[in-house]
């Protein structure tokens, strides 16, 4: 097929989209964090762009999207090192540029793990961690369900992620953190966020980046991109409003926290949806998932897990709601290459297999996630734990000899 | 010489300094602090974690005066900074020997 | 007519660039409040983002774009509950992409106005004000102008949104703050920002997006797109100029708080002229947009409106001179769409509609608003005012129980 | 030719994506100068997107692009005052576009010296060097490499401004630091960055708008765009590591400045490269970049020079690297318009070209900036420099009257 | 009457508010003090410079009460106060005279 | 024991905590405060309304010292932070009873 220019300038677009929402995702969290600790966070997530992407040129894409919809496992080395891109024509874009579009879902999955993380992993550590997690747990999972690979093959559902990016990181982020421990004085110590306005700044850019993300997954600007985009847009502001009506029913008062939660919630949600439904769906599943994930950000007191950021609660559960809300509401009118859920008389097997994806995305994630911890624990000289001395003063002056802000000059 | 100094709610000090200024004494230092008393704090709450944070923002002042002029001065801050409602602060009278300014080293009632 | 990939291209980058502008006021506003206030501007206006875009799915959408062309008065509600979208064509873009890129307008129009009443309002009064002026303001001066509503058939031109984004807001807000009286302690006690750097960073949003706004308006990427554009980019520089200009002859200094006025004055007032005017005239536009929204920025103290972040003076104003402008500068020559205005030989008939378009919508919104505030003062238990000591206090943290900042870590 | 939508759609895209740029690098720049100077150095920048757009649109595009393709030494002024735009087509865009696409790269690049003279410079010395430099330097430079003019004839390549851009500025900003004298105190006094997250939203931001920059240098949405997108990229990742290697190596900590900077200097280096290069190229020229910037950085301490954001360190030295490099990794398999540097065979010709293009800018630049900021100290009444008053008070309220924070409220 | 000035480790404010309280004083006042003493501060490295910072952040906290309680105020708050490490900071007792609750004028022991 | 107190301009804080440090003690505490006296503050203007802002940035300077030594440390700190200009700032010296380390319960002069 040639190149379409309409095609290839909605994906450029989308991919630069998309890009910008590590650094937003990098500012959401970093307000919320202590002001010591915000730099931290912020090299966190911008390291993973440097190291990602070259992983990515180096060998990730090709394991993840070499053997394109073999049904498999895993993909190959035809690509590694940048190698056979010239020329070659992904549906109606360049192969290249999809090899970039792909490379920005690679870099923000394990940055939306730093939220769970936050405060008390070594920086060496996280180096590691996300390298290795890159190719051992995130290449052979797109391959699952982005290449073609046996869970989709079998036919689940993922238009933009829900499995792969968001139950994926949210499942990786509950092993990190049970092997890192709480953080010191958790949850006696009260840890509010240092700036509100950086974490709204960082919502602001994420939902602007996530039309990116999830139109640009039709990897061409027709009408399935055009209905992703709106079901984007209003599946993140249902789930504003759903959060804040639990806020609200609880008897306190709408937080602009919540908001921003909430809005990132539904945009979660909806993203294995977007191309796939239509409608009022994307209102419901967006209620649904506003609703719920601010309930589910209570269950860390009551187990007793240190989700510093609440990316379990956010994107581990958003995850699950949206991936199994499609097999309800899926419904082949809006996208021939999607089927009819529940809702829309389709029976019982698409939500079946999307129930089975989510489920084998967890438990592999959890468990390869938690493996490489515990030996990197074993591995690192200093372990993957800050230091209690480090904790206290915080990590950017102690891993990174910097601090956040200086506001009183001389 | 004396240090009259006060703790009072950050939103009197105009009021305060317009009264100080009135007693006749055209200097004073203030600091950003947190005070902890009978006055409550507040209750904040981040996706339904409350932190119930007992400091209050307070504003300190303090002003060099002549012996004299301090139990005055006191009282007129007392009066100034009052609204009526808990958490109005406190106003207390230091000893202080040897003020000088720096400017021209000149010392005692004449530095102020 | 076929969807053109192009086309869709640019409107779906377009609508994400404008859906950024709802953050990027946040932050414009955000930073010019005090500290103890940033949240509760920050959180009124993402939660219009919210609130507007789900009203827009279910009726408000309809209401103002049905019965399109039909010279009327509203719309009808055959689109409501996002019927009727499957498949469906506008010009050359998917129908839904039309109608996500309208949300982005009606999202940001009323939240325009939260610079003016800002630091006073209960937040459920701004909940209950913005859903019911999406529905009885927005939606009908939409359908007027830009739905091919009886304005429009009558000749007034505006090719983004000047009497409907701008004047509508603009007027909105002086009625609210009528209504809602002057905040405490105002003029005499300094309510300097808070923020400046979260203003500019604001300004440098709006810019960007404004050309989605503008150049999107042209719902296609071809040359009236372009002209767009580049009228956009001239007139926000002009104007800036223009403002800074006003400064230096005050006596004063150049500030950066008027540099970014002075460029959003210019794009206000480009917004009704960009697709129809061409050469230098965006540069005159703007040079006159600067140096009068910078004068008129003064009136409130001349007569005792508390029109806090300046929404009368650069957004009434600024449409205002735009969209009357527009009937000197109009030039058909750019966009067969168009017409000539006075200095291109086409007459005063032109100048006429637009004028009379500015009054219609200035007085249709102010009645109309203030008829709502003063409802809701009755009716909503708290009234809409914030107690005096919330304001003391900050509304953030009693309207909200967060506080923006917290920078000294333990 | 006729207008092609996608390449449009694209191009507008990335066009309000190198708006944004400038904005960005001034929170990049905002953020690592003391609070009380910050207000100075958004301001610079911002009223460079002022002042130069106007210049543009008046004189300077035209003197940049007229005679386009004559192997000359400047333009003409037959679209100077936006003259005979109207219907005229670029390749496959609008000519209107293209002068505005152009536009964003006029404003950028003196902004860029910002950095270098932060802290010091009137405001009015800033406005008046702007000026001239717009007309004297950029329009003529721009000319020979991006209009056809003598280095372009001769074979010098530089797709989106490694000479015309990074070195052109580079060389400027040091000879207006020479001429300016360091900053009080400089290199004694420490002056620590004030806000290291608006450091990193601003590069965050660069990094976005990068991608305009670059791929929308190729102005279309073809294969040559994909290719420089996916360059950008990677180089930008790259140089990161190479970065934070180098601080490693040296015994240090890894910093969340040095990934900014990184990063930073890989997208200039990767600047005049993006189009011209392919396969592992971009990681090999990022890592060089981002190694030797970082050394290049600690130059200033030996020579004596306060360059006082390295600007000479990352963009006269990036620029260098990644013009230098091109010579030897242009690859003319990537793109047709290119050839083949000494890697692929294609001899040491283009390496020369380089080189010489690089020298012949650096030097032009280097010496009228020069003579510019002397004939400047000479002319104005208060001279370019700030007193040691408004130095020590700060920038922001000795010259704009305003500070840039409050956030002790009342 | 007396003031109790202690400088501490931020990190062992609430340790220090707790024992206060427990010692049965119900208020204090808290500022945030950067001190320079034998505890080294740190060292920050911005692009290959490095910069010493020698002040290190502390909390001055102060607390008015009765002449009679002053001693063991202070030595309750230096023992909630001590880390053992370097840097835990200083102690030390003020003469006041004549102190007053702003909101009813109360004076002496009665204001506090 | 005696406390000596300075208010100073920001700028002169190296200064100063050179000379306290050449004087020989090797301690002190700072505060950024806001002071208001005869320098003139500055005035600010947005959006062309203006706005008077009378305080002006200042530093507090604390510093413990055997009652010997505070007349030669307050002189010593009165001469390094004067630079001769309006607003250069006041030094005092106030008494202090019982100083004590926290770190290990030391008192008086080796407490500091
Ligand atoms: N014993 C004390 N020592 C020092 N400061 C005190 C003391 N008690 C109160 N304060 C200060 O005075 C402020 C007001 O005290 P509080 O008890 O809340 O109200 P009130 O003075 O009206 O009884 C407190 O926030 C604190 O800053
Ligand atoms: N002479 C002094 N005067 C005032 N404050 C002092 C003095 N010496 C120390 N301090 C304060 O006490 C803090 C701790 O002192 P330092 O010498 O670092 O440790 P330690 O008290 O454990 O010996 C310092 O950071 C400073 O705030
Ligand atoms: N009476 C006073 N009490 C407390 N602090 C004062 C007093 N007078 C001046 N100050 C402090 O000293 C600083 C300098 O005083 P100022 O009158 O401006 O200059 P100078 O000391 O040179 O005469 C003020 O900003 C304030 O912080």
């Amino acid at each position: 097929m040639d190149i379409n220019s309409g095609d290839t300038a909605w994906v450029l677009a989308a991919t630069a989209l998309v890009l910008l929402m590590t650094p937003g995702l990098a500012l959401f969290y970093g307000g919320m964090v202590r002001a010591k600790h915000v730099l931290a966070m912020l090299m966190q997530n911008f390291f993973t762009m440097g190291l990602v992407a070259v992983l990515w040129a180096v060998a990730c894409y090709s394991l993840a999207f070499g053997n394109l919809g073999d049904g498999g496992w895993l993909g190959d080395l035809d690509h590694a090192f940048m190698r056979n891109f010239n020329g070659e024509v992904f549906n109606t874009i360049p192969l290249v540029l999809f090899m970039a579009f792909q490379m920005t879902f690679a870099v923000i999955t394990p940055a939306l793990m730093t939220g769970a993380i936050a405060d008390r992993m070594r920086f060496s550590a996280w180096v590691w961690l996300v390298a290795i997690w890159s190719i051992v747990v995130y290449a052979p999972v797109a391959h699952w369900v982005f290449a073609g690979g046996w869970l989709a093959e079998r036919g689940a559902l993922d238009f933009a992620g829900g499995t792969v990016v968001h139950v994926n990181a949210g499942a990786g982020a509950l092993a990190a953190i049970l092997a890192l421990g709480v953080r010191r004085g958790w949850p006696g110590t009260p840890m509010p966020p240092h700036s509100l306005p950086l974490t709204l700044l960082g919502t602001g850019i994420l939902w602007f980046g996530w039309f990116g993300f999830n139109a640009g997954s039709a990897l061409a600007a027709n009408d399935v991109a055009a209905t992703a985009f709106v079901n984007t847009f209003l599946a993140a502001s249902a789930a504003m409003l759903g959060w804040l009506a639990v806020e609200r029913l609880r008897g306190g008062h709408a937080t602009t926290l919540g908001a921003a939660s909430g809005a990132v919630a539904g945009l979660v949600a909806i993203t294995p949806c977007c191309g796939f439904v239509g409608g009022m769906a994307p209102i419901y599943i967006g209620l649904v998932a506003g609703a719920v994930c601010c309930l589910a950000c209570s269950l860390k007191f009551r187990f007793g897990y240190d989700d510093s950021l609440d990316v379990i609660g956010v994107h581990l559960v958003g995850g699950i709601i949206g991936s199994v809300l499609l097999g309800l509401f899926a419904d082949a009118a809006v996208n021939s290459a999607g089927t009819d859920g529940v809702f829309l008389g389709g029976g019982w097997s698409l939500f079946g297999e999307q129930v089975l994806a989510v489920a084998v995305v967890a438990v592999y994630s959890f468990v390869v996630t938690y493996v490489i911890c515990i030996v990197l624990k074993t591995v690192l000289p200093g372990g993957i734990r800050a230091t209690e001395q480090e904790e206290i003063t915080g990590l950017d002056l102690t891993l990174h000899s910097e601090v956040g802000y200086s506001f009183t000059d001389r | 010489m004396k240090l009259v100094v006060a703790i009072i709610k950050p939103f009197k000090l105009d009021d305060v300094k317009a009264a100080v200024q009135a007693y006749g004494v055209q200097g004073l230092t203030t600091t950003v602090v947190q005070g902890f008393g009978r006055q409550r704090g507040h209750t904040e709450v981040y996706r339904g974690a409350e932190y119930t944070v007992e400091f209050v923002p307070k504003v300190k002042v303090e002003i060099l005066v002549d012996d004299a002029e301090a139990p005055g001065l006191a009282q007129c801050v007392v009066e100034a900074a009052r609204t009526g409602s808990i958490g109005d602060g406190k106003v207390w009278i230091m000893p202080v020997e040897d003020v000088q300014r720096v400017r021209t080293g000149e010392a005692g009632i004449d530095a102020i």
